[in-house]
């Protein structure tokens, strides 16, 4: 029986970080995350599991230092593991590809989301980006983080290429 | 277009998908018979003013909504979780 | 002439040389170098000049630039000028000057509104041939360059609590009022500076020049972090819930333009008037402008239209105009009121305006002039209020048309746009409807003390056409006159889309702004009935025209649409593998090896090592769905028409999906996880469409079940291992051995001690496992599993052979389940448990699904000389015509099955399980293929399936 | 009074004063044999050939607006016969023929431009079920070739065959399709039934239809009461309200279309052309506008206009296509009602009420459709009998599910036709 040893590879695997203009685009390791989704009636008890690993619940459209809202019925918690909770739990640490735009970072976006961006920070999107479904994180005035599935990653990266390009053209 | 979704408050209409008029809240039973399906699948009544129908915020939280909305001025009087309504 | 000393430098137009200034309109400069003529009109090519000083433009169209980027249609009067600009006058062949189609014009006669609906019918062939290539050629305006557009184009969204279309003093009020309420304000503003009129007139406010008061408010607004003011963006629409379309015009290296997606809580507009002319006879001479465009070019841009001015109209602005043309020492030779009954009744001056014939008094009079400066009024620009189906309505004191209130939800209008032409009364109708807005937002309105400015009242006495000899001209891009509406009237077109229908009046790229007016009051004189009553034509999107290049941004080459890679494709391509598209996807169509040719002999090759080694295959771009709760199984037994709650763990069982009208859906296997959980494939075209059909179901249909379901489609590569070698290279990769794997089950394994899925399912008819691992060891595992095929004589396989080896099996794709295709007529309608209700289950029961004489799936074989069969030809019975009537049926999938030596195909054929051995014939008209076919099971190989239970 | 070059001369000469209105404007008349109910452009050609192939002339046709205001005055003008399904194919072939004899069946240049229509594909599925409908063109008897890319070249040379996101590969090409001017059509049918004695009745609203003991009997309007044997309701995206008077729900969902043209250029694109992978079609009027268009906005709607995405997703379609026409500037958009049914094909019949017959659901295809749906309604209006290429066209299809033409596979989902 062979040993065989598996590497792995990130979405962008060394195409980021990238300056274009007064924007920089850098990789974001999401790491593990878990999609949590309570089964009817049961959120209130995937709360208080959460609770008790010092994972906060988010609000609608709102992220935490460990989990983000995703959806209807949907959270995402970051961590190596999640508790056992009345919830559909699944394993999407490899399914999404993630990107901070530093400076600029709303006139980027301002040319692919279809989203008020006028927000407080911690605020989260799930919207398009281009023609691609994402999930958008204000992390301050000036840095947003996208995520889109990780087989459009070159994608998405090309969209912001270009959105940051038009925006240096203009000086 | 704009929507208001319950869930994400009021959003462009690239970020939904329609499917028609809200009339799928009603599936008949099995046994209900061909005029009752027939009626279901293909007749409309296909008002000119207001109407409900169904949407899915697929770009976004993934909620379907009942939409109450007018087909002569596009106004959007209503838009609920179809799930809500649908129980 | 240029009225002050400026700094100049080179542009040309049509090849000569001219000085401009940096910054001024093109139109400005070609008047400060007494260019005259500067297009030919559309249909008569008659000569024409610059008429107006904005976008409503009728004539003074251009080309700028040449060669790839050459832009045509630009107008004159907002093409800005830069140093080395280069334009080139359009629709004139040879020159400018010496126009051959010009011919056109003598024959006018003849070519009255709708000639061309009485002619060029015979001889038929004609029209294709002869009469239509020569009307194309001589009809459109300028030309494209043929190159693909260059320029960047950018496609932003804004948003704001309200939005203020229109810079001039209406919307600088209302800016100022709601930015200083506190309220989030887009400012647009289609010229370069803000300031409307104000730019054009010799206007005091407040006792300084008119534009001192406008810098101040500018600057007041720059500096309030609420407004962002866009200018040289045109609002060109006006849509559903507040959103606006906006093009602005961004003029530095390498960028051109942004279409910008404006979404509002509220909008005042500001958008002012347009002047409109009076039709009098041959009023189309290069020299004859409306009066306000003249007094823009004097006032604004310093040059003057003429040397001997003669200035003609019906309002004050025939004064005002005179007033400021002779404060700049320009000869006003002629003030002639419309008002009192004087009229323009002809005009002399081939290429450029002689003479004009003036009749008052009963007295006819020749004056030797160089400009006419006519002004017939003012028109509210109410056109976006009518993109929403908002009709306009008629305004005796003024005598245009207002906009009606609430035609766009959420607009108000203000200043000369809302029928308030003084500037006094254009200021405190602004702030007073700001006010209002502010407070329909629940905010308190800031108090802004009016400056003092102009308020002469506007008085008309409404002048539409006048008699004489000549064509009176009313549309002049489209060259549409008097008598054409007259004709059209007469020949019963009397209702007003009727009228611009026959006559194209309107039609042009002014769409009407400065003839629909006139040609109402005209069609409605002719008649006999009010303008009212004869109603208006509908303004539509876009305001100004908009380059497809603009609205289209990003859609250029690969950004139409995402690209999805898996995670094998970069090893795929290096194998030299043609990439093609499946859906968003890309997947490898073969894997080349030295010494091949042809695809074929790759194919040949992959088909071959997977019946007799070991292939391998990335298939992760089939749909997978998680799917928990306790009604997991319920859901699946309503999606499917088979029952799934009856699926033991640790087993795989294949499933038919219909749509609720009782057609297929879509097909694939789910596995059972756990008691509450599955995994369901979908096929890769279908994902998202079952994903949305799931969520339509456990949301609107079944909101009873408890269930989740999230696509774990990206979170997973997966691939599969087919082939007699199959379990023996798994044995020697993973962890621990999989001889304990049943055909149809699953099972949790580890890969060098990375945790992922195997599933003993097959699409090749051989024994064959899918392996999943988390995506980030996608590529790793490829290269791995390529590494363990080759040792066991196997390898990669692409899309080629996957249907090779599907097709021999009878297995079905989107190739058969098309949309149109029943369980019943790919021989599953066993497969609709009656058990249980299932989506579609009803629908499919109806006659005319299950009638026998339906197309059902068969195999076909070529039995006779024609061995090659293809995809998309029809079936007939032997020896049968043909022709419609004999149809009998379609093939949808080839391939050459290099295990049978001989083409096969699947396809639909009328009673076909009923008529296997019988020998049909197949044509392909298109392909030039005629073959003798036999009708045979889909099932071409291994009929018992010995092979995939191993 | 015929239309001819010599007497567009003779009237130049003489100041256009000989024409006269090209139809009468007359008032209604109590009672008629047949009412038709829309006076747009299969309003006005049933009305045509009931008077001209049955001899019928004791006709309305009732015009709430004008004539011609409705999807004939506002498509983009494309005529083919390319359909696939046995029921289409002979109807459309049907209908193509009877373009191609228009101008001189009316006296009226409907500038019929027979320019050839391409159909693009982008992948060998797409290839195959092209090569399907071709082949069933040609069974038809109509015309269809498969290009490969290079004979697209040939013709198409501007397409960005390099970077497109959806390469090329091969084209389906139908030689006698093209495009008219839709106008001229609808005044060309209206011209031709107006000179054989049908009353053409415009601002004349239907505001009730009278049924007694199952038949009908005549229609309320904004004129007046007007009685007749029989009544067509051909309404097109308002075929619902109308038919709602008689009490009937239609397998009808009205959805809006729109459409583009941009300011006039030289000559560019001398086809049809339709793009594989989005929405988007296009071609250049003989004034040179380019005039093109995608998809429907795919909600219900009755407000003949649209909004920005599907706007925008049709010129992003252009520039993957064809940026060469990036520079033509977009003049006007505008949008028609598309009266959907469920699996896109239209329905010609009678109704279960005796004498009230339909014409409708043409989902946007229609305007090809004008003169074989005239033709085989006033078939079915003056004998009784369906007229054979149009039989396919029944009511009852979605009910029993025989004979179903979904074209598009889609289903029965009213906005995916």
């Amino acid at each position: 029986m062979c040993v065989v040893k598996l590497t792995s590879k990130l979405p962008f695997d060394g195409a980021l970080p990238c300056d274009i203009g007064p924007v920089s685009l850098v990789e974001v390791g999401i790491g593990p995350m878990w999609s949590v989704a309570p089964f009817a009636g049961r959120q209130a008890d995937c709360v208080t599991a959460l609770s008790k690993i010092g994972v906060i619940w988010p609000d609608v459209g709102r992220c935490t230092l460990l989990s983000t809202w995703f959806g209807l019925d949907q959270i995402m918690v970051f961590g190596s593991t999640v508790p056992d909770m009345p919830a559909a739990v699944t394993d999407q640490s490899d399914a999404w590809a993630c990107i901070a735009i530093k400076g600029a970072a709303i006139d980027v976006l301002a040319r692919l989301a279809p989203v008020d961006l006028r927000a407080t920070d911690d605020t989260v999107w799930r919207t398009q980006v281009g023609h691609m479904p994402a999930h958008i994180t204000r992390v301050s005035a000036d840095v947003y983080e996208v995520m889109v599935m990780r087989s459009m990653a070159q994608t998405l990266l090309h969209d912001l290429t270009r959105a940051a390009t038009g925006i240096a053209a203009r000086g | 277009m704009r929507i208001n979704c319950p869930t994400c408050g009021e959003r462009d209409r690239r970020e939904f998908y329609y499917v028609g008029d809200a009339v799928a809240l009603q599936r008949p039973a099995p046994d209900a018979g061909l005029d009752a399906w027939d009626d279901y699948v293909h007749l409309r009544d296909n008002p000119a003013g207001q109407t409900r129908d169904l949407w899915h915020h697929e770009g976004g939280c993934g909620a379907w909504l009942v939409v109450t909305r007018n087909t002569v001025t596009h106004a959007i009087a209503k838009v609920e979780m179809a799930r809500e309504v649908a129980r | 002439m240029r009225l002050r000393d400026v700094d100049t430098v080179p542009f040309t137009f049509d090849g000569v040389t001219y000085q401009g200034v940096v910054g001024e309109t093109l139109a400005a400069a070609l008047i400060a170098n007494g260019v005259r003529l500067v297009a030919r009109s559309f249909k008569y090519h008659r000569p024409r000049g610059i008429m107006g000083a904005g976008s409503e433009e009728p004539n003074a169209l251009v080309t700028i630039g040449s060669g790839a980027d050459a832009e045509p249609n630009v107008r004159a009067t907002v093409q800005l000028v830069y140093e080395g600009l280069a334009a080139f006058s359009q629709n004139a062949w040879p020159s400018l000057k010496s126009d051959v189609m010009a011919v056109n014009d003598l024959a006018s006669p003849f070519l009255g509104a709708g000639f061309y609906y009485k002619t060029f019918m015979w001889p038929k062939p004609f029209w294709e041939k002869i009469y239509e290539p020569i009307i194309r050629r001589a009809a459109g305006l300028g030309g494209l360059s043929g190159q693909p557009d260059t320029d960047v184009h950018e496609k932003p969204y804004a948003f704001c609590d309200v939005l203020v279309i229109g810079g001039g003093p209406a919307g600088l009020m209302a800016a100022l009022v709601a930015a200083k309420s506190g309220v989030d304000v887009i400012l647009a503003e289609e010229d370069t500076a803000l300031g409307g009129r104000l730019l054009a007139e010799l206007e005091d406010i407040d006792g300084l020049p008119a534009m001192d008061w406008v810098a101040e408010v500018a600057a007041d607004l720059r500096d309030m972090p609420n407004v962002r003011i866009m200018t040289r963006t045109t609002v060109t629409g006006a849509y559903d819930q507040g959103t606006f379309g906006a093009h602005e015009r961004v003029e530095r290296d390498g960028m051109t333009s942004a279409f910008w997606r404006i979404v509002a809580k509220r909008s005042i507009l500001c958008a002012g008037a347009l002047e409109r002319g009076i039709a009098f006879p041959n009023n189309d001479r290069p020299g004859i402008m409306m009066a306000g465009a003249v007094r823009a070019y004097v006032n604004r841009w310093g040059v003057a239209p003429g040397a001997r001015v003669a200035v003609y109209g019906n309002t004050a602005d025939v004064a005002r105009t005179a007033r400021d043309l002779t404060v700049q020492g320009i000869d006003v030779v002629a003030q002639i009121d419309a008002a009192k009954g004087a009229a323009v009744v002809a005009t002399k001056g081939r290429h450029a305006l002689s003479a004009i014939t003036v009749l008052r008094g009963g007295v006819e009079e020749e004056i030797a002039v160089d400009c006419l400066a006519v002004t017939g009024g003012w028109n509210p620009s109410v056109h976006l209020t009518c993109h929403m189906n908002g009709r306009p309505v008629w305004d005796d004191k003024i005598a245009s048309f207002v906009p009606t209130a609430g035609a766009i939800p959420g607009m108000v209008t203000a200043g000369a746009c809302h029928g308030v032409f003084d500037t006094m009364g254009c200021l405190a109708d602004a702030a007073q409807i700001a006010e209002g807005v502010v407070r329909d937002l629940k905010l308190k309105p800031a108090q802004i003390d009016l400056p003092d400015a102009d308020a002469t009242p506007y008085q008309i006495t409404p002048v539409w056409s006048v008699a004489g000899k000549g064509r009176k001209w009313i549309d002049f891009q489209n060259d549409v006159h008097v008598k054409d509406i007259n004709l059209a009237a007469q020949e019963g077109f009397k209702s007003v889309e009727h009228m611009k229908r026959y006559t194209t009046q309107g039609m042009a790229p002014d769409q009407g702004k400065s003839s629909n007016v006139v040609a109402l009051a005209v069609l409605a004189d002719v008649t006999g009935r009010g303008i009212p009553e004869t109603g208006t034509t509908t303004f539509r999107p876009p305001y100004v025209p908009v380059p497809i290049a603009a609205m289209g941004a990003g859609g250029g080459g690969k950004g139409f649409a995402p690209e999805r890679f898996t995670t094998s494709h970069d090893a795929s391509v290096a194998a030299a593998a043609p990439m093609i598209e499946a859906g968003l996807w890309y997947r490898p169509s073969y894997f080349p090896k030295t010494g091949e040719r042809t695809w074929r002999q790759s194919c040949d090759r992959e088909v071959y090592m997977v019946r007799n080694a070991v292939g391998v295959c990335d298939v992760s771009t089939l749909g997978k769905i998680d799917i928990q709760g306790q009604d997991a199984a319920a859901l699946l037994d309503f999606v499917y028409t088979n029952t799934f709650s009856s699926l033991k763990v640790g087993r795989v069982r294949y499933g038919l999906m219909l749509r609720e009208d009782g057609h297929v859906l879509d097909d694939g296997t789910t596995a059972r996880l756990g008691d509450d959980h599955f995994v369901m494939t979908t096929t890769t075209a279908a994902a998202g469409l079952v994903m949305r059909h799931l969520e339509f179901v456990l949301q609107v249909l079944r909101s009873d079940l408890n269930a989740r379901v999230i696509s774990v489609t990206e979170q997973w590569a997966q691939f599969a291992i087919a082939g007699p070698q199959s379990r023996a290279l798994l044995n020697g990769l993973l962890d621990a051995p999989v001889d304990d794997v049943p055909f149809m089950g699953w099972r949790d394994v580890t890969v060098g001690g990375i945790a992922g899925r195997l599933f003993r399912i097959s699409f090749s008819g051989e024994m064959a496992f899918e392996l999943a691992v988390p995506s980030r060891f996608g590529a790793s595992l490829w290269d791995a599993l390529n590494d363990a095929a080759a040792a066991l004589g196997g390898g990669a396989y692409g899309m080629e052979a996957l249907n090779v080896l599907r097709i021999e099996k009878g297995f079905i794709t989107h190739a058969e389940i098309h949309g149109r295709v029943t369980a019943f007529d790919i021989g599953m309608d066993r497969m609709i448990s009656r058990k249980k209700d299932c989506v579609g289950q009803t629908m499919a029961a109806r006659s005319g699904l299950m009638d026998e004489n339906r197309a059902q799936l068969v195999g076909l074989r070529p039995v006779g000389a024609v061995k090659q069969l293809s995809a998309g030809a029809h079936l007939f019975e032997s020896g049968a015509a043909p022709i419609r009537e004999n149809g009998q049926g379609y093939i949808t999938s080839v391939g050459f099955s290099p295990t049978l030596g001989s083409t096969i195909a699947l396809g639909f054929l009328d009673r076909g399980r009923a008529r296997h051995g019988e020998v049909i014939r197949m044509v392909d008209h298109l392909r030039d293929l005629d073959a003798q076919v036999v009708v045979c099971d889909p099932v071409f190989f291994d009929p018992e399936g010995d092979r995939v239970r191993g | 009074m015929g239309f001819s070059g010599f007497r567009v001369l003779k009237e130049g000469l003489f100041g256009q004063k000989g024409w006269s209105a090209q139809w009468r404007d007359p008032a209604p008349k109590d009672e008629y044999d047949i009412v038709i109910i829309g006076g747009g452009g299969h309003g006005l050609s049933t009305a045509f050939y009931l008077a001209k192939e049955h001899g019928l002339t004791n006709i309305a046709v009732l015009e709430k607006g004008y004539l011609g205001g409705g999807n004939i005055g506002r498509n983009t003008t494309i005529v083919r016969a390319n359909y696939f399904l046995p029921g289409n194919s002979e109807f459309y072939s049907h209908s193509l023929k009877l373009w191609e004899g228009m101008e001189q069946e009316l006296n009226y240049n409907t500038m019929m431009s027979q320019r050839g229509i391409i159909n693009l594909f982008h992948s060998d599925g797409q290839r195959d079920a092209f090569a399907r409908r071709g082949n069933a063109m040609v069974n038809q008897g109509d015309d269809a070739e498969l290009l490969d890319v290079e004979g697209v070249r040939k013709h198409l040379p501007y397409l960005d065959f390099d970077n497109g996101r959806f390469p090329v590969y091969g084209g389906l090409m139908h030689r006698r399709g093209g495009t008219a001017r839709h106008d001229a059509v609808a005044w060309g049918y209206a011209r031709g039934a107006d000179q054989r004695g049908v009353d053409l009745i415009q601002n004349c609203e239907v505001t009730g239809i009278d049924i007694e003991g199952g038949t009908v009997k005549g229609v309320q309007t904004t004129r007046g009461a007007i009685r007749a044997k029989k009544v067509a309701i051909v309404t097109a995206g308002r075929s619902g309200q109308v038919a709602a008077m008689a009490g009937m729900r239609l397998p009808i969902e009205s959805h809006v279309l729109q459409a583009f043209v941009t300011e006039g250029l030289k000559p560019v694109i001398d086809h049809v052309v339709s793009f594989g992978m989005g929405h988007f079609y296009i071609s250049q009027s003989d004034k040179g506008g380019l005039v093109f268009g995608g998809d429907l906005d795919f909600y219900a709607s009755y407000a003949a206009r649209g909004n920005l995405p599907m706007k925008e997703h049709v010129m992003e379609a252009a520039m993957t296509l064809m940026p060469v026409i990036g520079k033509a500037r977009v003049l006007r958009s505008w949008g028609g009602i598309m009266d959907m049914t469920p699996d896109g094909s239209p329905i010609i019949d009678k109704t279960h009420i005796d004498g009230l017959y339909l014409d409708c659901g043409w989902c946007y295809g229609g305007f090809k459709a004008v003169p074989g749906s005239g033709y085989s309604f006033a078939h079915l209006l003056a004998t009784g009998q369906h007229h054979a290429p149009a039989a396919g066209f029944r009511l009852d299809r979605f009910r029993d599910g025989v004979g179903l033409m979904d074209e598009e596979g889609t289903g029965a989902q009213h906005n995916l036709h």
